[in-house]
């Protein structure tokens, strides 16, 4: 792959693109089509396109395999944890309506996080899912 | 028009899954597969579920094609077939003619289209399915949620319970395919070539499984003593 | 205004059509993967530029307008890359391109000046 | 007008039925799994066009526009999740079939069945 300077120069180009749009779709879910899954979903084949043409190696230096594994725990434990707090401050569990002083403020706040939480794990899962059908049966990884 | 965009990618649709079953090169059968999820978001935004079309474009056409495509990478892209054998073991079993199978489909199939007389038309506003709790989302969202997008607000707040089940089972798919795809066959420091359990990820250490899958695929005890390696390595 | 604008977007749209449906056909009756890729591109440049444009007519000038434009900017953008990423996987895979040879044309139907097929070995890199 | 209603639910069993036709006539662990995704996918195309209204848009509230019918958004928020959790589901099961390919060498049902029974072939 080292002699594709079409292919590196595209995916150099079209990489940050990908990564923008899933960060929109992320936070533009609210008002039109998308959402944390989406998101998620569009911001991983981002990284796996770059592994694709710059081979695994590379992405591991960009994205070490310790970060997306904690990705894909940490979005779950975020998810729980605005249950929990809405628990805290006085509420039933993911009950975003106590977060903030107006129910409509909080549950912008709790949906906020929450898509935030399913983005961060689906990104993981997705990234560390491809991590290792990708490093399968290669010693030198 | 939409109906005629709805019949022509529905037929478009049977045409992919008719050939995903003819074709016995599975790289074929997996670019088709992607065709056949491309062709379903299309779907998807005839059927005013922008959301879904989204999802399924890419994560059908996108990851799951390259996941696919990494599998065959190690399984190889071709099918046994009554004139393909494969290994030396295919010599050996028979490819037997699937008319059982085909026997089954059609009987399932007549009943199912049979049980279609009872449903409400497609498109049809008064089908029972618009007069349960879909009403009050879409009324009540504005007051209660304050997000135009209803999938939103229903997905992360009227059914965050839902949402928070279906994040954790996907976290569950990748504990899985690491426990699966992590026994590496590596060199132990004795330069012998096993499959490891010292390579169950560094996440699970603290409660590593209590089995380890051999070079065989059967679970087996783990060995005792990291050290002795002439009991628990390859046969 | 309207009106000026909606047979223009048809227009687009159905010439769009057109090439989209030629290059279908030409992936289709080509005999290998090269002069069929060469097919595709009609699809992706001329085929789903002018449905876009098309489309462009009917948003007018608002946000769905620029958004088309993203969307025919990256396809110009992306198809090419595919394609030639494509020509040159089938090529590392020993994909034989498709010989005026192997048509078994007679001598007097050749074109002249056209390259014989290669002698393996030679003039490769 | 009757069958032009039922038209899609045939197309969705048909293709069910193609999937689950895979599933039982083919012994190849990746084509079985293929069958199982047109399976699930005719499924959701299902669930989707359950709640479609025709001449409905999509659930995304406009404002100020009083007379607009919003398609139902109940099952896409099923079938969102749904897709997601397909895929990773499919992960695992493709997992599962690289783990068969190294212990047993082929991915064959019929054969890897044939080798568990040490039927004297």
């Amino acid at each position: 792959m080292s002699d594709q300077i079409i292919l590196r120069v595209a995916t150099k180009i079209i990489v940050p693109t990908i990564l923008l749009y899933a960060l929109y779709v992320q936070f533009h879910g609210d008002y039109g089509p998308g959402g944390g899954f989406q998101a998620g979903v569009i911001f991983s084949a981002a990284f796996i396109l770059y592994a694709l043409v710059f081979g695994l190696r590379r992405t591991h230096r960009v994205l070490p395999t310790w970060v997306v594994r904690g990705c894909a725990s940490a979005g779950v434990l975020l998810y729980g944890g605005v249950g929990l707090a809405s628990m805290v401050m006085g509420g039933a569990f993911l009950d975003y309506g106590v977060l903030a002083h107006d129910p409509k403020h909080g549950q912008h706040y709790g949906i906020l996080l929450v898509e935030l939480g399913v983005m961060i794990t689906v990104f993981g899962v997705m990234v560390t899912i491809f991590y290792f059908f990708a490093a399968r049966g290669r010693e030198d990884l | 028009m939409g109906v005629l965009v709805d019949f022509a990618l529905l037929a478009f649709l049977a045409t992919t899954a008719i050939a995903v079953v003819r074709t016995t090169n599975l790289f074929a059968a997996v670019m088709l597969a992607g065709i056949y999820s491309l062709l379903t978001a299309g779907l998807f935004t005839v059927m005013d579920a922008v959301d879904v079309a989204f999802t399924e474009a890419a994560v059908g056409a996108g990851i799951s094609t390259v996941l696919m495509l990494a599998t065959l990478a190690f399984v190889g892209s071709r099918v046994k077939t009554p004139q393909l054998r494969i290994t030396d073991i295919s010599a050996k079993v028979p490819v037997r003619r699937p008319v059982f199978p085909l026997v089954v489909v059609l009987v399932t199939g007549a009943i199912l289209i049979w049980g279609t007389g009872d449903m409400p038309a497609y498109g049809d506003p008064a089908n029972p399915i618009h007069h349960h709790v879909a009403p009050r989302y879409l009324e009540e969202s504005e007051h209660e949620i304050g997000v135009p997008n209803v999938v939103t607000s229903v997905l992360a707040s009227y059914r965050g319970f839902d949402t928070f089940g279906e994040t954790t089972v996907v976290f569950t798919a990748a504990v899985g395919v690491m426990i699966l795809l992590s026994a590496m066959r590596r060199k132990d420091r004795f330069g012998e070539e096993r499959w490891g359990e010292e390579s169950v990820p560094d996440l699970f250490r603290g409660f590593a499984p209590t089995f380890w899958l051999g070079q065989d695929g059967r679970m087996r005890a783990p060995p005792s003593q990291p050290g002795e390696e002439d009991e628990g390595g390859t046969p | 205004m309207s009106t000026v604008a909606d047979v223009l977007s048809w227009g687009f749209l159905l010439t769009g059509s057109f090439f989209v449906i030629s290059g279908g056909i030409g992936v289709i009756r080509m005999p290998d993967l090269f002069t069929r890729l060469h097919c595709s591109g009609v699809t992706d440049t001329g085929g789903a530029g002018l449905v876009l444009v098309g489309l462009m007519f009917q948003g007018g000038l608002s946000l769905v307008t620029l958004k088309l434009l993203f969307i025919l900017g990256f396809l110009w953008f992306s198809s090419p890359v595919s394609t030639y990423a494509l020509a040159r996987a089938a090529l590392a895979g020993g994909e034989e391109p498709f010989w005026a040879e192997d048509l078994d044309l007679p001598p007097s139907a050749r074109i002249p000046g056209f390259s014989p097929r290669p002698v393996p070995g030679e003039g490769e890199e | 007008m009757r069958v032009l209603g039922l038209y899609n639910y045939w197309i969705f069993i048909f293709l069910m039925m193609v999937g689950f036709y895979i599933l039982i006539s083919r012994r190849n662990l990746v084509k079985k799994i293929l069958g199982l995704n047109i399976f699930q996918t005719s499924v959701f195309i299902f669930y989707i066009s359950m709640g479609k209204i025709t001449g409905g848009t999509a659930p995304i509230l406009v404002e100020g526009a009083e007379a607009v019918v919003y398609s139902n958004p109940l099952p896409h928020v099923l079938i969102l999740t749904a897709i997601v959790v397909g895929v990773s589901t499919t992960a695992v099961a493709l997992a599962l079939v690289v783990r068969i390919k190294e212990a047993y060498g082929t991915i064959e049902g019929d054969e890897i069945s044939a080798m568990d029974n040490q039927i004297p072939f």
